[in-house]
Parts: C-alpha cells; structure tokens; sequence
C-alpha cells in the first residue's frame, strides 16, 4: 500500500553536516560544564573546611591554627582551582560563570577571612588574582576573578566575621572584637554604593540585608560589654585601671 | 585606604559596565523595533502578496540590522572576553533576527539558512563577535513556528503545491535537530514544538492530498523544491 | 593583668575523643556525599543522551537506532551506576537517598523508554534491579532501586512517550501511536491509585498534572488524525481499504 | 496484566510503607508527649527546687522512653535497611530526647553525656538502630540554650557558684564543637546560637564577679565542678 | 483554683474537639481513597469501554461511601451547631463524590444531578448534616472539566453524535451558572474555567460538523442544536 | 504643636481618601455585576440566535452603566488632578466595557468602535473624566479574544460566510496594533494574543474553504479576501 | 425545571450568606477600630502613668465593644448552627479584646481574667453566642507578650518590685499552659513564644536582684517569689 | 479611516507617555544614586564621628535633589493632572529622600521634620509638584528603623543621654502615628514595624538605666522621661 507521508528521514546531506558540527559543539560543550560543576564543588566543600579551621582559634592558639589554614587554602588553590582554570582555558570565563560561581565565591570568603585574622586587612581581588596567575598557562588569557564573584565572596565574609566577633568576645578579646566591627562596618558602608551597579542586584540586596544584621550583631554584642564593664570600676573601685571587662592585652 | 580605593576602583569599573549594558541594552532596543517593521512587512505574505514583493521590503532593513550588529560588536569588543556576560540582553533579538532571515531564506531559495549565512549577513565575524549556536537554534525553532500559518493561508489562497514543499523542508529540519543531545530546557521545549508544527503541515498537505488538488501526487524523493 | 575569663581553650580531653570521632565521622560521610552526588550527575547526563537517541528513531531506522541506545544504557550501568554501587557500598541507601535520587530517576526513565520501544512493554522494578545486581560485591547487600525513584522516572517517561508519539504520527506510524496512547493511559490509570501513597506525595501531585496533559495531549493528536482520516472514503471512493490517512503497515 | 501486577505490588508495598510510617509517627507522638512531662519536671529548676527532687521526678519517664523506644525500633527494623527512610518522622523527638538527658546528666554529674550514653539510657543498638550523630549534636546544642536561663535563675535565688561551673562546662563543649567541619545547615546555626549561650553566661559570671559574690575568684584550671 | 478549674475544663474541651477532628479526617482519608478507586474504575470510559460496565464497576463504591459518609454524620452531630467549625476537614473529598456522582448519573441519564440527589445517593439529610450547596456546585464544576477529554476520545472510537449531545448539556449548565452572582472566591474561579470547557466542546463538534460526520452527516444549515 | 497639627490634617486627608476610595470601590463592584448580564446575554450569540434579539437584551444595560459611569466620575471630580491616582480601582471594569461595547458595535455594523465613540456611549467627557487609551486597547483585545468561539460556532450553525468576514476584520484590526510602539507591558502581552487568534480564525477559513463551503463555493484561486 | 429551580433557590442561598458575612465583617471591622483606640490608650502604660487613670480611659470603649458584640451575637444567631461558619471573619478581632481585657484585669487584680469573666464583660451568652476557648487562649498568649515591655519600662521608672509580680504570674500562667495537650497549630506556636516572654522577665528580675535593687535590698538567698 | 486616524493619534500619545515615563525614569535614578552617597556619609555616625562633620558632608547631596526634584517637576508638569499617574516610578526614592532628610533634622534639631519642610528643602510647591502625604509617613518609618542602631553605638560611645532623647523622640512620634487610621496597607505594615524599634530602644534605656549610666546617674525614682 502507498503512504502519503515522505519516506525522507534522513535530511538532506548538507544540512545533516551543519548539524552533526552544531550537535559535536554541543556535546562537547556539556561535558566542560559538568567538569566545571563538580570542580566547583570542590572548592566549595574544601574552602569550607578552611573557614571552620579559622574558627577553631582562640587566644592562644592563633599561629598554629591560622598556619593550618593557609596551608589548606593553598592546598585548595592548587589542586582544586587548578583543575577549573584547566577546564575553562581558552573559553569565555562568563560563558559558564553560573556552573562556577558558587565555588569561587567560597573561596574568596575562605581566603579573604585567612587574610583578615593574619594580617588584619583586607585582601585584594589583585592580590587574589596575582596568586591565581601561576596556575594559568602562560600562552592563554589567564583564569581571574572578576569583580562580582569577588563582591559576592565578600559579603558572606561578614557572616563569618560576625561569629569570629562573637567568639572573640567570649575569649576576652574586646579590641579584636571591635576591630571586626569597624572593618565590617567600613565593608557595609563601601558596598552600600558598590551593590546597586552589580550585574545582578536583586542577589545582592537580600546579602547586603544579612549584612547589616551581622554588623548590628557585632555592634549589639560591644554594646552589651560596653554597659556590662561600665559596672566595675563604681562598684569594686580597682585602680587597676587596665582591668577592663574581658580586656585583652595580649592581643596584637 | 587601601579598601577605599579598591572599593573605588570597583564602582567605577561596575559603573563602566552598567553603562556598557546601558548601550548595549539601547541598540537591542532598536533592533527589536528594526525586526518588528521586517516582521510587519513579512506578514503580508500571509494575504498571498507576490514572495518578491514581500522579501524586498523586508530586505530593506537587512543594512539596517547589519549596521546595528557592528554597532553591537564594537561596544561588545571594548570589554574583551566578556561576550557571554552580556550576552542575555540582546541574545532575544538575535534569536528573531535568525528566525526572520530563516524566514527570508527558505522562501527565497527553499533551503535552511546556516549558521555562518546568518553571521555572513549580519557581518558578524565568529572569531571575535559571533553568533551564539543556541540562539541560531532557537531562532530557526521560531520559524518553523510560522510555517503551519504560511501553508494553511497559501492553500487557502489557491497555492496548492505550498504543503509538499514545506513539508518536505520540515520534515529535513526535524530529523536534523534530533542528532542533538539538548540540555538547555528552553531550547528543547521550542524543538518540542517543531514536532506540532510538522504534524500541522501534514495534516493541510493531507487534505490537499485527498481532493486531489496537489499538482504532484508523489512526494517521494521530490528533489524539486529548490526549482521554485 | 588578671583576666576573668577562663583560658580553658582545649576541652577536657575525654570530650575532646569524643568529638573527634564526631568530626572523623561527619568528614568522612560528608565526603561520600559529594561523591555520590557526582556519579548521579553523570548518570543523569548518560541517561539524558539515551533518550536523545531514542528520539532519533524513524520508520526505516528503528532497528539500529534502538541497538545503540541500548548499548550506550548499558554503558551507563557499567561505568556510573557502577560508581554509585561502590560508594554506597555498605551503608544505607536511604540515607544519601536525596544525593543520587535525581540520577536514578532519570536512568530509570531512560531503561524503561529504551524496553517500551524494543519489546512493547514496561520494564518493571524487577528487572531493573536484577540486571544492577551483578554490579554489587555479592558479600554486602546489592543497591536495588526503591519503588519510589522508579515510580518517580516512570511519571517522567509519560512526557518523552508523548514526544515519541507526536513523532510517530508524523512518521504515519498511527497505530504505533495509539499503542503509545493505550500504555501512557494505563500507567496514569494505574498511578492515579498509587501516587498519593508516596512518601511525598505533593512532588507526584504535579508530576501526576503534568501527566494528565501528555496523555491529552497524545489523545487529542489521535483524534485530529481520525478525524481528518475520516474525509478520505467519501471523497476518494477508493476502493484500497488499506489507505487510512497515516497508514503504517510495516509496523511490526 | 504484568503491568497491573506490578503495579498492584506497589500499591501493595506502598501501603505497608504507608501504615508503618503511621504507626512511626503514633510513637514519635507519645515520645513527644513524654518529653513535654519530663520537660515540664525539669523546668522546674528554674525555681530553685532541690536538683534532686526535679532530677528524680524526670527520671520516671526515662523507663516510659526506653519502652517507646524499643517499640520505634522494632517498628522501623521490619523494614531493614531503611533507618532513614523513616528517620524524619523522630529525628526532632531524638533531639529533644538528647537535650533532656544531656541537662539532666550535667545536673548529676557535671559532665557531658556522651553519644554511647544516650543510646544506653534507651536501650539503642548502634548496630541495629541507634542514635543518628547529628541528632545527637543537634539536641545537645538545644541543651546548651537552656544554661543561660537556668544560670540566671540560679543566680537570682542566690548560687553564686553556679556560673562559673555552667561557663567552664560550656567553654569546654563550644570548644569541642569548633572541631567538628559542619556542613549541614541547621546544625550549624544550632551551633551558632551556642556562642550566644556562652557569651549570656560569661555575662553573668562576670556580674558574680565584681560584685564579690563568687566563691571562689579563680576560674582557672579549676576542675571541681564534679565535687558538687 | 478557679484558674486552675478552667484549665482543666480547657485542656477536657481541646483534647475533645482534637480527637473528633482526628477522626473526622480518618473518615475522610477513606472516602478519598474510595473516591480515588471509584475515579479509577471511570477512567475506562475514555478507552471506549461500554458505559453500562465501567458504571457497574464503580457504582460498586456508592454504598462504601454511603456508609463513610453516615460515618461521618455521627461523629460531626456528636457536636451540635459546629457543623462548619470542621467542614474544611472533608469539603475537598465531598466535592470530589459530587464530581464523580455527577459525571456517573450524566452518563447514564444525560441530565444533571441535582442536589437533593446526592444527598440521596449518600444518605445524608438536609436537617442535620447535608451537603454543602457551594460544595456541590464546585463539584459540578470538577465534573465540567472532565467533559472535553471524553468527547475527544468518543469521536476518536468513533462516536459521532458525542460532540452534539455534550455540547447541549454543557451550554445549558454554564447558562444556569450564569444566573448565580458568584463572589470572588474559589467557586468563581471554578466556574470561569468552565467557559474553557465549554470552548474545546465547540471546537470538537465544530470539526466533527465540518466534516460531515455529526449524525444527520449534513454540514449545511443544521440547526438540530437548539431544536433539543 | 507643629506635629501635632500636622497628624491631624494627615488624618483628616487619609480619611477622606479612603472613603473616597470605597465609594469608587463600590460603584466598579456594581458595573462589573452590569457587565456580568450584560455579556451573559450576549453569550446567546454563540448558540446562533438572531443577533438583532441578542443586541437588544444586551443594549438594556447601556443606560446603566452610563449612570454609573456618571456616578464614577462625580466622585473622581471630587478630587481634582487625581483620576490617576484612584485609576487602578475601576480600570478592569472599564476594559470589560469596551470589549462588550466593541463586540456589539462589531456585530451591528462590522466596524471598529472607537475610542470617542465608547465615551460618547458612556456619556464621558474626555477633558474631564475619560477613558484611558491603554484601557481602550486592552478592551479590544479583550473583545478578539471572543472573535474564534464566535467563528466556530457559526460555521457550525452553517453560516459559512462568517470566516471571511471576521478574518478581513480581524487581519486590519492587527495591522493596526502593529502601528503603535507598545512598551512591555500588559497591553503588549494582551496583543500578542490577538495573534492566536488571528491564526485560529484563518484556520477556520481554510477549512471552509477547502471544502468548497464558503460562499463562493469555489477552492481555487480565491481572492475575495482582499477584494473587500 | 427542576434544574432551574435548584439554581434560582441557590442564588437566594449564597446572597444571603454573602450579605451575612459583608454584615459581620462590617462590625469586626468596627471592632477592630475599637480596640485600636483602647489599645492605644493603654499603651500610656509604658510611660508611667498611674494605672488608675490609664484603665479610666481604656475602660470607657468596654460598652462600645460590649454594644458591637451583641450586633455581632445577633447576625450571628440569624443563620443557626452556623456559628463556625463564619467565625474566621472575626476570630482575629475576639483574641486581641481577651488580650486587651486581661491586660486591663491583671493590671488591676493582678489575677489573670478567666474565659467566663471575659464573656460576661462583652454580654456574650455561652449557649448561644460564646467565645470560643482557643480565641481565649490565643488572646492571653499576646496578652503575655505585652509584659516583658512593662517590666522594662517600670523598672526603668523605678519600680523595683514589679518583676517579681510579674515573674510570679508569668510562671503561674505558664505552667498553667502546659497542663493543655496543644495540637501543633497557631496556639501551640503562640503559646511557644511565651517561653520567651518567661525568660525575659526572669532577666530584669535578675538585673534587680543582683543589683539590691529588689525591693528587699538583699540579693543574697531571697525565695521570696515562691512564697507569694 | 477613521480607525487609521484613531490609530496614528494612540501611537503619537502612547509615544509621549512612553518617553515622559522614561525621563521620570532616569531622573528618578539619579535620585537614587544620590541618596546612597548621601545614606554612605550617614552611616560615619554610627562609627562615632562628629556629628556636624558628618552632617555637613550629608548636606552637599540636598542641592542635587532639590535640582533632581524641580527636573522631576518639570516634567510631570507637562502632563497636567497626571501626578499619580507616574507616581509610582519615583515614590520609593521620595520616601528615601524624607528618611535621610527626617534623620538629619532630627540629628540637628532633636524635632521630627515635617512634611512642608521636606517640600520646602527640595523646593517642592504642594499645588503644583507635592510630596505625597502617604510619601511622607513611609519615610518618617523608615527613619525610625535608623534610631535603635544609633543608640547602641551612641552607648558604646559613651554617650549615655542618648537614649532617652531618642525614646522621648520615637514615643512621641509613636503616638502621633497612632492617631491616624490607616488602612490595612504598606503604610500599616511599616507603622507597625516601628514597634519594635521602640521597645528597642526601651531596652537600651534600660541598660543604661539600670547600671546608673544614664545622665542623672541615679538608677531610682527617676522619672525625668515624663517630665520633658
Ligand atoms: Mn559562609
Ligand atoms: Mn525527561
């Protein structure tokens, strides 16, 4: 019997070839970004053990733990961001930016709170970037951060920084405290012009949102120490006049 | 200080490109109105005006396109490398501009426009601002939306040889998608409606079929579509 | 100066073993979560690509086109499943159930598209299972998919059935269609009495939606096509009973 | 009919899944219930009456506890290998479970309970059905947010030694917990609220303090909290 | 004391009230699950199965409901006067029997059922524990939705006289809709899904009349619609 | 004091804006109930009785909506400088007015209603109290959308001439549109719907066509479309 | 006919239960507008006024809302049985006046107003037009949330005396709560909150105690809150 | 024709809508930039910085707004009576611009600003360009959310008057906004977030209060609040 339709289910061989080239691009294209994801994964899931390293100093052990931290860091540098500057050489870097962002983002939180408990200031997206730089073969444009990721990394680091306040604190470290909520605050007030002209803002104002409450957090927490000392010296009338609430002469 | 300057740096820099998408965004704009005024011209074929007619006032806005997409590239090449992030605000209009020039093509010449054609008439040079492939896939879905309208009007306006040439065309088109492996949802769920569009264009050849009102009773191995 | 608080920054030591059993214990397993995550991304993505395959079929192609995604199924068996059985090897697969369920879903679609259109029928749990058994060290007990994940990949299957039926129509394979029809409409039947039994019924409540529309969708092409067929008879008067509008005798 | 059959076995299955986690969540209801009682025993601390008294009071529930427990368990081994898949219908009454035994521990001994401990005092089998690692931590976090309350109240009634106990044990734990690489998301903001916890304690340790009220100035390297 | 006495009286009422809604909604997890069995039982009329078998098949559930629903009259009459205080308990799976009653009752009968008729069929009445009038009419409604699915897969087996039939009855229905001035609320978004019913019905007929297959096989001048 | 008397005014000036607000409120409640009648009456135009009977049921309703519209704008006035500003509380209601104006003009004279002439209908005075533009746009949309239910079901009642004439309308009625340089909003989204059903109304034509049903009875090389 | 019937019958049904509800949603919203004005006086409290002229002027909307209750009472009794029907439009107002009530009762007894005494102050009638028991309950949860603020700000205005008392009833009423079997629903959630509540007074009473500023002086070994 | 005329007319008004709103748009932006610098030098307050350094910085921003506002007049002044039409595409950056003002005088003059003055800074003229009353309020809420930070920094700086300025400031502010009756919107939800910014501040008078810190530095009897 006749059928009706055409029998042509192979197209035609000059359009099957433009599109065996579209369907190889895509495949390929496919496979980088899951290597991309995973990549990405990783660095997130190491770059959050560098941050509860961090978070295991106290007065004592500074040095010890903040030397683990960076080794860690780096360790996380080297063999998992590697692998991504690997995977992206030679693409446009914001064509996958979204299978990759979460990662970088946490490492620039891991390494710019390293950076603040050793040095006390802030680490740079250049300084970032120049370590970065090795990592890149020298012939293709290298992997760098870009300014959003940068920003984004930064404003989850005031999270962080709120619970070091809060722990220093507890540890006796008033001034460490405080010097946290001025770095965090000077942070907050520089971001408050930077977020409106991000790529997307919508992301960064709930961020920007959470920011202000950890500041109020560090703030209401030196607030409540601030009264607290301001008890001593009527009542016990010392004249031991460095005896402050949770004084910390040994800091710096 | 050094924070403040960084920070400084970074507004000035997002600035900078909030500006640049500012731009970018304004030529989109009109290149939407562009494409607009060659789709309206377009439709007419939907009213059986001669194919010439119709493609030369629609071929009048080509330049016009072409002169829009260097305007595009040069303010996409002053941030070197970052054609991607910029990308979703115009990546629409680029998709209709396929779709249109598909459009054109197929009625001019009865074959599929390819990626490079579409670039070649844009003056888009792949190496340094191209054309994305998914927007050219995407785009070419579109077209295929309008094919089911273009055979249902030419039949009704007495063209009876119309449904064996498009199906032919869309029947081609289809398997060819199907060597893809899609991720992207968006662009399958546009090839997912091709399938309708093919079985529409069936159907209207079929009814042409049965009243035997097709010039050709056998649409196979019909390599004529290109003599038209 | 004297400071009040306590300089107690190392817990007791016996608290301190018990935490860091804690902390061994919560690496180690956090670790198996990220890599069972990545074997089901790349189960899902293998899978995906089956599907494609199977989309590619046409009237005069069945044969071959089915033989390769049958092999590439079994590839993805052999080579991620396989890493998914190593990992979970031992511990319970409810546990990291929500770490490779999605991966699972979609292989489970995959195998039972591949069996509908090489036999005509569902693969059932059973079989699926059985041929993952040789994948599992026989001394521990073998990962078998759970009612669940299955149940979930076959609501999906019903929309790749409806693609496939869109197309066979197109191809003027109506009967094969129809088949479709008849076996999408008795797997909605058969989960409308199931699908509120599920563990988490509101997920299936709209996979069971969506459902709803491939079956009408799949009808609603059926009756445009009888419809349409329905003209030929009395206008041709033809006495070739076999010319049904798509007819497809070289089905089966 | 192999169709129907099979799926006549889900249904089948599904039920029983059904009809356990049903009578799961009817022992996780009276679990619940009895903690609410052994709560409400305990809080009773906050009013100063002797910890003996509101210790043994609790304790009567401990036996009602280990029977629903064994009970849970038998339930949840008739599914074997499927701990989890129940596990959220008594993960937040284990929790509770914990954090009543960890305060009431400390109250006897000074001392953290430990994992093994817990699951003792319930009559839990690790190997069989034991005590999830999480839910213990979680419930020990919701113990730690009822020190400061009770530091407060015992201050108020006049046990001024109390703070620096509560403050050394807590010191001790928070430190503890800083080992651990958290990833899951309530646990750590559990933990979170645990600095909180301490600091409210110091406070109060230190208004103890300048106020001469302590016993005993020097809080340090002291280890007599378990002499009381 | 007094206090102490109401709280008492409280704690006897809330546990009174909880467990008649607990077994309020144990009634109703049944009838839903009887309904689902029942709609189950329905859904062959789409594969053409005989009317008279797919009715005896689910009819067979009109007595298991009849008894839930007399099940449920007790429990809710054990609370005078606080009919309404529970009604959200078990007003979906209501709307759920009226769809299925009303759907049935049109198969075998072609007309609509009316209220009083459910009533019946479930042994309710209307003095102490009846139906719902909005409850039925978004019943009606659920039923409405069914209609286009089944006039599609009637044509398909070829019952040409389906589109006619259904297409009356549901002009009519929507008409009586009309009258009622619906507020804004759920019922009124029901009702205007409808219209959509209503418009997929003329379409199939529309294709089946075109072609010359409606009964009276005449697509000129037919009026036989409004002559029922 | 300054506050105070400050808080007073604003008080007094809040009150009076949201009583002024319900009585708007009030007033568009009840021209949406007139328009509910209205176009219930005009549904009867879809079961094919005759349209002078169906447009004089429904021209019932003009004089009250006047009334009202003169009530509406009694109160705007009130408030001068400020129509805009209580806009968004009756603009719906006016959308539903000019598309049930717009059909019934349509259905007695095969024009377009325009914008002055909705005013004049209304009884609205556009330098004081008008009708938006956008509203009138989106109304005829709104109006459109009713065009294919009323094709099909007219080509059913064997009025094979109505395809044309409603595909001549609607075909000007979207070149129109096409004129105006629509911004993205909810007009631009509604006139993208006018495409569907442009197509869905061609398509209607081609099957009446194909059959030899349309009035000329003739398939081929029709070109009466454009001729009119 | 029978069909028609139905529906005129129904339209009657529905506008009448419409109206009822606009009616008592009229008065709810009057009041809602009484207690503001109540609460606002009340809040006068905060800053120190003596409590005697503070409750003068609240109490003088008590017969205003007794007056507003008794309309409601009678819309109410209009449709029989059908007291929960309508319930949720006024169930919000009812908690805020047992809030504002037992704010005003404790202030001036200190006792905690009971559920009877609250219907007596509105004219309510249990058998016929009561209030419901969770509405009560509910309305002593935000009742309790008022009290940590009034410690605050007398403690602030020198009144040292005032945490014991409210610590006292606070427990008291807490403990209280407990004794009820809460499902997992709005009350149990407010009734969670008031553990908050709790705390917070036993801080200011530990801020007053510490310092000597209790009214006994002596921090040292006090058990005076039990002895009351 | 007509319709073509009617056509040309929307395109050209829809056009001038369009490009008005666009220009309200940019202006509007660049209020916005510059509220944020003007925001950016308020927060140095909560670093302790001086007060009228910090203002003076603050006040170099009012020129450009005032300079921003007569544009944004301008141009909604060529649309006459048209105010609220476009209201909505600048009332947020006006709301801001009150906060930042109402903070400002209220740093400089311990007052609330009122609403002419907020016109009057900006160079506004209520008859023809106003603030919009609703405008106003938001701001002023929105500036109370500033105060409770303020505070606990001004304490931490050694400030200890602070705080009962700023409760004298937000009690009374409280209490004149209590006085309108504002309806169940934006506004309402605003006005009652302020609650809690002033059971904040209590809390911080509090401490101060309690420890002896505030001005008068005797923690009893003191009831200078009432008195100012
Ligand atoms: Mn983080
Ligand atoms: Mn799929």
């Amino acid at each position: 019997p006749r059928s009706i339709t055409t029998e042509a289910v192979t197209p035609s061989s000059s359009m099957k070839d433009s599109f065996s080239k579209y369907a190889e691009y895509l495949n390929q294209f496919n496979d980088k970004r899951e290597r991309v994801v995973k990549a990405s994964r990783d660095i997130t899931i190491n770059s959050k053990k560098v941050i509860f390293q961090v978070h295991r100093i106290s007065k004592n052990n500074k040095d010890e733990v903040l030397e683990k931290a960076e080794k860690d860091l780096s360790t996380v540098k080297d063999q998992h961001i590697a692998r991504l500057v690997n995977e992206l050489q030679g693409t446009d870097f914001w064509k996958l930016r979204r299978a990759y962002s979460p990662g970088i983002q946490e490492y620039v939180e891991a390494a710019t709170l390293c950076k603040f408990c050793t040095a006390g200031t802030l680490l740079n997206l250049d300084e970032i970037n120049a370590m970065l730089l090795p990592l890149s073969d020298p012939s293709s444009e290298p992997l760098q951060i870009n300014i959003l990721d940068y920003i984004l990394g930064l404003a989850d680091l005031t999270g962080e920084l709120m619970r070091l306040a809060i722990g220093r604190i507890s540890d006796g470290e008033l001034e460490y405290a405080e010097k946290i909520c001025r770095f965090v605050r000077e942070i907050y007030r520089e971001l408050t012009l930077v977020a409106p002209k991000m790529d997307d803002s919508s992301d960064m104002k709930t961020k920007m949102d959470v920011m202000l409450q950890s500041v109020m957090k560090i703030e209401n927490a030196c607030f409540s120490v601030h009264v607290r000392g301001s008890e001593y010296i009527p009542l016990i009338g010392s004249d031991d006049a460095s005896y402050t609430l949770l004084g910390v002469p040994d800091f710096e | 200080a050094a924070v403040e300057k960084q920070f400084d740096e970074f507004r000035h820099r997002l600035e900078e490109s909030g500006s640049l998408r500012d731009r970018i965004r304004a030529v989109a704009t009109e290149i939407e109105s562009t494409t607009r005024i060659m789709h309206s011209s377009l439709l007419l074929i939907h009213q059986s005006r001669p194919i010439p007619e119709v493609l030369e006032k629609a071929k009048t806005q080509i330049d016009v396109l072409k002169q829009l997409f260097s305007q595009l590239g040069e303010i996409v090449r002053e941030s070197p490398g970052q054609y991607y992030r910029y990308h979703g605000d115009w990546r629409t209009e680029a998709q209709q501009v396929v779709s249109l020039f598909g459009f054109m093509h197929w009625l001019e010449t009865g074959d599929l426009i390819i990626h490079t054609e579409v670039e070649e008439k844009l003056g888009l040079n792949a190496s340094e601002f191209g054309l994305d492939v998914e927007d050219y896939l995407i785009g070419i879905c579109f077209m295929s939306n309008e094919l089911p309208r273009y055979v249902v009007n030419q039949v009704t306006a007495g063209d009876y040889d119309c449904p064996r040439k498009v199906l032919k065309f869309l029947t081609d088109l289809h398997a060819s998608f199907r060597l893809l492996n899609l991720r992207n949802d968006f662009l399958r769920k546009k090839f997912d409606g091709m399938k309708y569009d093919l079985r529409r264009v069936e159907e209207v050849y079929y009814d042409v079929k049965i009243r035997g009102l097709a010039s050709n009773g056998d649409p196979k191995g019909d390599q004529t579509i290109q003599e038209t």
